[in-house]
């Protein structure tokens, strides 16, 4: 671990010269893969994500399967090479939490019910990881979701909140989390509906709901990227034939 | 009838309660069930706490040895936090290793007394780089009645509160108490037709589309967080119950006082 | 592991002050957890057990359903801090070879044939361990049998004996049983049907044979204090409507 | 007719066998089945026996290394006792790690061999509280014809006799015999139609209710036992076959000699 | 009509095409799908290459820690291959630890590295027998698009000739790139109909009696050779897949000089 | 590992006085064991091996059977005792890769399609090994399969070839493997068809030729020896009834 810089924060500007209130860079690339139903490559600042959706499908073993719903299962994984001291293959404790969240923080979207017996996979990989890679990897499996023409309420954005120098701000890097005084990483619904909420750290009660209300300025932020996206994507393959053919369900907003 | 049916019938009837304000036990929203702390109960741990909240009953042990620090933190002591959901503690529940349940439980107990501050791990380094304490956090679910969490969160730290640090076993040193400087306080609560619980029965435990758990500090601090279920919140709802959480954790925490 | 005592026994009196023939201080509490269909709490001594019972129950996965029987399954578990050292959760091969013949005890004394398709499941947890869990074990198992109300012939009854400075004793405590000459857990019905007998360490024929004899002599002792808590347990709640309500085959004998 | 049907009716047929005092193969309740012993057959273990008992057959493999004592035992070398049940010897047996009945019966030969201490396990101390030569007994059953026990017991003792400490190999100074001074034997019953049987074949295994192994060592006294099965056992017919295995332990271990 | 229909009549129409010499994407049966090698992509690995051969996209990291050498090794450096196959990659992967299909990717790749003499593993070794260089190929299928050994071979190679070793990290002086002397490459032919195919598809792989790879180095040697699948091959086949293979892998090998 | 010798072949003779195209001295016993329905012990230089085949036999669990014909299973497994460093028991990655290649090496020779939903397990134990254990274990395999009675096209026979000292020799010995050039283990039908093949080390493509058609010759030589075993147990069993009843299937060429 690097050593503890003397300030977060110099005349407004963190260590990436971003605002309090700025994300990092995104990139997102829709489909990179073809065997999965849909999928989506996104780069957040130096972490880099790749999200992919299968299902709904048969559900394996059979008394695993829901006889009234899909049943979700998201596995966030992180490559043995994602980070500087080599990790083990397979699950830890932390993954299988992240992994749990995960899922809790979709199934609110998904419309389990309409398909009964089978499995919705949802599955992250953690290429390149550098703070904020279970946000990430929400947003990514949320545009991989709706690559994957899987009927939902609306998107999911997430991105962490925490504090630094006794400020609050928007999606720590990686100093900010080793070293800073708290991280909230949340996922929300475009209309502010929190589907994932997790916090570490200190914070006062007051500085949480600071800290709340800049996630949702955050995600808002967020979606409009993840909208984007998808319009880029689909408006051209749509847009000769029927100017609504951009399913509105899938870059919607849930609480409409 | 079904057990189906049942279990809709019964939904229904807890959800009508809800709606005029009421529980099946008679509590408040905001209150808890009856919460006792006995320490001392494993004689071979060098700390322990059996907590009964309502119908579930919890032990935590601690057991401490010498050994490595951890690479990139050489100069603190280790914790290590397992949660155990045994057979016997419910119908549901089965043997084999912990599943994510259960390492959800540890981790977010784990995350409270790490992020509060509560051990001074500074003092648990002997050499640095080299030898520190490493403490087991053993949760021990016995029975479960419901919100197993603050269960957890509860025993976990009055069972460091009563630890000795064994220095004598190992030839290094004389025994003292483990240095622990604050209490944090687990409070669950879930959004049920609407309403927040805290301190979900069983019953209203497996209703709830969402639980979400604050943990506060003695300085009425937030230092950890974890909302899970498939049921959204908004910003409001979670301001409430991050409120009703920093006035039920004060009188958790006055039980200690009690021990 | 401390010091070999020079002596075991002084003047008559052992190292906690018992006779040869005596057992260490049991406390029997019934009922203590309310998820389980039975379960009892046990200290012996300074060992701490807990034990619970489900069933009879449907078995999963249902291809380890016998279509003749119930199917018994025991855990002994001890808790990671129950000893000195602490132990990593799961199964130790010493745990799986203790459940085995825990099982044993039980079948001769439970109607299976009664149950077909079905799970009787009997949880054992060490709290704290102090020489002598398993036979512990099995006298708190066969109490929340008893509690669960599951159909039996009889009680069982264990206890172990041993051999210190070259003298048969009953119910080793942890000092005799870390230094001692020979170790002989048992379990019989009140009859002095033996379901569940092992041996370490040395003893002639004759010997052993003085060993069994105490162990009947002990485990006698035991079934008076399971009958006991039974009876205070379950006489008052029947008392008044029916004086025989106390069922027999709980508390009787299997042999007679 | 059903395998059911056939099985009832075999077990019909033994039990009418036993009543008469006589058993399928015309042994006498108290006689074992040829037993043969021979040792090397494995060069690369520091000592080994296949040993066959009826149609049983098992190989026993004794690798020696250097290595840390226990903590708790500082100053005497360890015996790590393993059994393979391999698919290969019985339709039954499936691939895996060892399930119950195969790590039952590694421990009994191991208390047998420890708690008799047939090994000096003190002059295995090279270093107190650092190095001692670590005993690993590998029981690989090829053929499961019965009473696997029994022959596991046989074969690991005479591997044992015939290993030598591989002390060049480690550059810790010249090979010597591993110092074995006492030959343990186990000999199991089966209980079956009231009466005792020694050493069961596969298929009077099946039937038993009762298996009871004794393990006596060449001064006739006694160092292990394990009853196991469903059915009890009187403390008179546990007297009976502990004279039985005494007596028979007496014949079996003059069959070493003979190796 | 059902899948099974389908599949028959799938491979009839690609049974067909070979035996008019041509395949379903046009290639000529010695001809390799399009590749595409970058370098660099994990930047917090040491050594990293996604690899794009038709649709397969593989993944691979390296990274590199001190440790201890094999006792029989002990003046070089140790070389450890994992391949993944995650379930992101192909509905038939499952979630878990490697299958024998991983296992023997890992394997057949890692002994083409091992055997070629790629890695000059004498200069990894900084103590003899104390501390050598660990170096982990860490193979990540990402979309499995048929013919994951040739691509992970290749990505695999292309890493390593990226790689630096991290010395400073571990304050053992200064960094230096990995010690790389040759590109071995893996060529993986099926036999189908009779005709022997080059890089085959996941269409065509799946039809294929036998793969069959053979590893070339940058001198014409041939440094690993695996057959798989049930159908044999006759020595001429397997000289035809040896002389396809060589031409093949020279090619191939063109492609490093592009990155 | 002992240290490389300076010469393998001095005056045409190997370390262990073999020509460059001799195997090492080849013990076969047929039915060694008899709960399997087939087995074969074979020794082969130093390598004790033991194989045991089962089946035509029901495949558990049900949902791995194929419809279509039988499932061959191969359990390739060293002794823990087998060789100088104890190997800790269970399955490592060699010998999952071992026992991969080793089932492929027989799926063409056994007439699978005639029993489906079945399995026919193939286990191989090496008990003592000395280099060339996958080929012996084939070898061994190819006898036990007889043994059972499995139909098959004919046997496959295995040997490894390989290069030390330039030149290229049949059947490696421990040190040869060990410090050798190449190793090149083959199986293949009496006819010459290639089940089996694997290859490290460095070879050109002539010098692979060369070996190719060495191990031809090897396993020509084994062929003989398998086929000598089969006639020896069992043209006596059948002989006075019926001078055919040797199983031409089992013992021909599955080229002819």
């Amino acid at each position: 671990m690097s050593e503890k810089p003397e300030h977060f924060i110099i005349d407004g500007k963190r260590l990436d010269g971003r605002r309090v209130d700025e994300l990092r860079s995104v990139k997102i690339k829709l489909s990179p893969l073809d065997r999965a139903d849909g999928s989506c490559y996104l780069e957040w600042g130096r972490n880099k994500i790749m999200a992919a959706v299968y299902g709904p499908r048969e559900l394996h073993p059979r008394h695993r399967q829901d006889m009234t719903k899909a049943v979700v299962q998201y596995r966030y994984n992180m490559a043995a090479f994602s980070v500087n001291d080599r990790i083990r293959p397979g699950h830890s404790r932390r993954s299988i939490e992240i992994s749990k969240v995960g899922r809790d923080a979709f199934e609110y979207v998904l419309f389990t019910k309409f398909f009964p017996k089978t499995a919705i996979d949802i599955f992250i990989e953690v290429l390149q990881a550098d703070a904020g890679t279970r946000t990430a990897g929400i947003n990514a499996a949320s545009l991989a979701l709706a690559d994957a023409g899987i009927p939902m309420r609306g998107l999911i954005s997430a991105c962490a909140v925490g504090k630094v120098d006794g400020e609050i701000v928007l999606d720590l890097m990686k100093e900010e989390d080793n070293f800073g005084e708290a991280d909230v990483p949340v996922a929300m619904t475009a209309g502010g509906k929190i589907t994932h909420l997790q916090m570490d750290g200190h914070l006062t009660r007051d500085e949480f709901y600071e800290a709340l209300k800049l996630a949702k300025i955050g995600c808002d932020k967020v979606y409009k990227l993840q909208r984007q996206a998808l319009i880029e994507k689909y408006s051209g393959e749509y847009a000769e034939n029927d100017e609504d053919a951009i399913p509105q369900a899938q870059i919607g907003d849930a609480d409409e | 009838m079904s057990d189906d049916v049942m279990a809709e019938i019964h939904r229904d009837y807890l959800f009508n309660l809800v709606l005029k304000g009421e529980r099946d036990d008679g509590r408040a929203f905001d209150e808890f069930r009856d919460i006792s702390i006995e320490t001392g109960v494993a004689g071979m741990a060098e700390g322990s706490a059996l907590v009964t909240l309502g119908d579930t009953q919890i032990l935590v042990g601690i057991k401490i040895q010498p050994g490595e620090p951890f690479p990139d933190t050489p100069d603190v002591g280790v914790i290590i936090t397992n949660a155990e959901l045994i057979p016997m503690a419910s119908p549901e529940y089965e043997a084999g290793p912990p599943r994510e349940g259960a390492i959800e439980i540890a981790r977010v107990v784990d995350r409270g007394i790490r992020e509060s501050k509560a051990i001074d791990l500074e003092k648990l380094c002997m050499i640095e780089g080299e030898k520190v304490w490493i403490i087991f956090i053993d949760i021990h679910v016995l029975n479960n009645g419901g919100n197993i969490i603050d269960a957890a969160s509860i025993g976990s730290i009055a069972a460091l509160l009563s630890t000795t640090l064994p220095a004598e076993r190992y030839g290094l040193g004389e025994d003292s108490p483990l240095p622990v400087r604050d209490i944090p306080v687990a409070v669950t609560a879930i959004e049920f037709g609407g309403e927040l619980l805290l301190d979900p029965s069983l019953e209203e435990g497996k209703l709830a589309g969402t639980v979400y758990t604050v943990i506060t500090n003695s300085d009425g601090g937030i230092s950890g967080m974890q909302k899970s279920g498939i049921e959204p919140l908004t910003i409001d709802q979670v301001m409430r119950v991050v409120d009703m959480a920093g006035t039920a954790a004060v009188k958790i925490r006055e039980k200690f006082l009690e021990v």
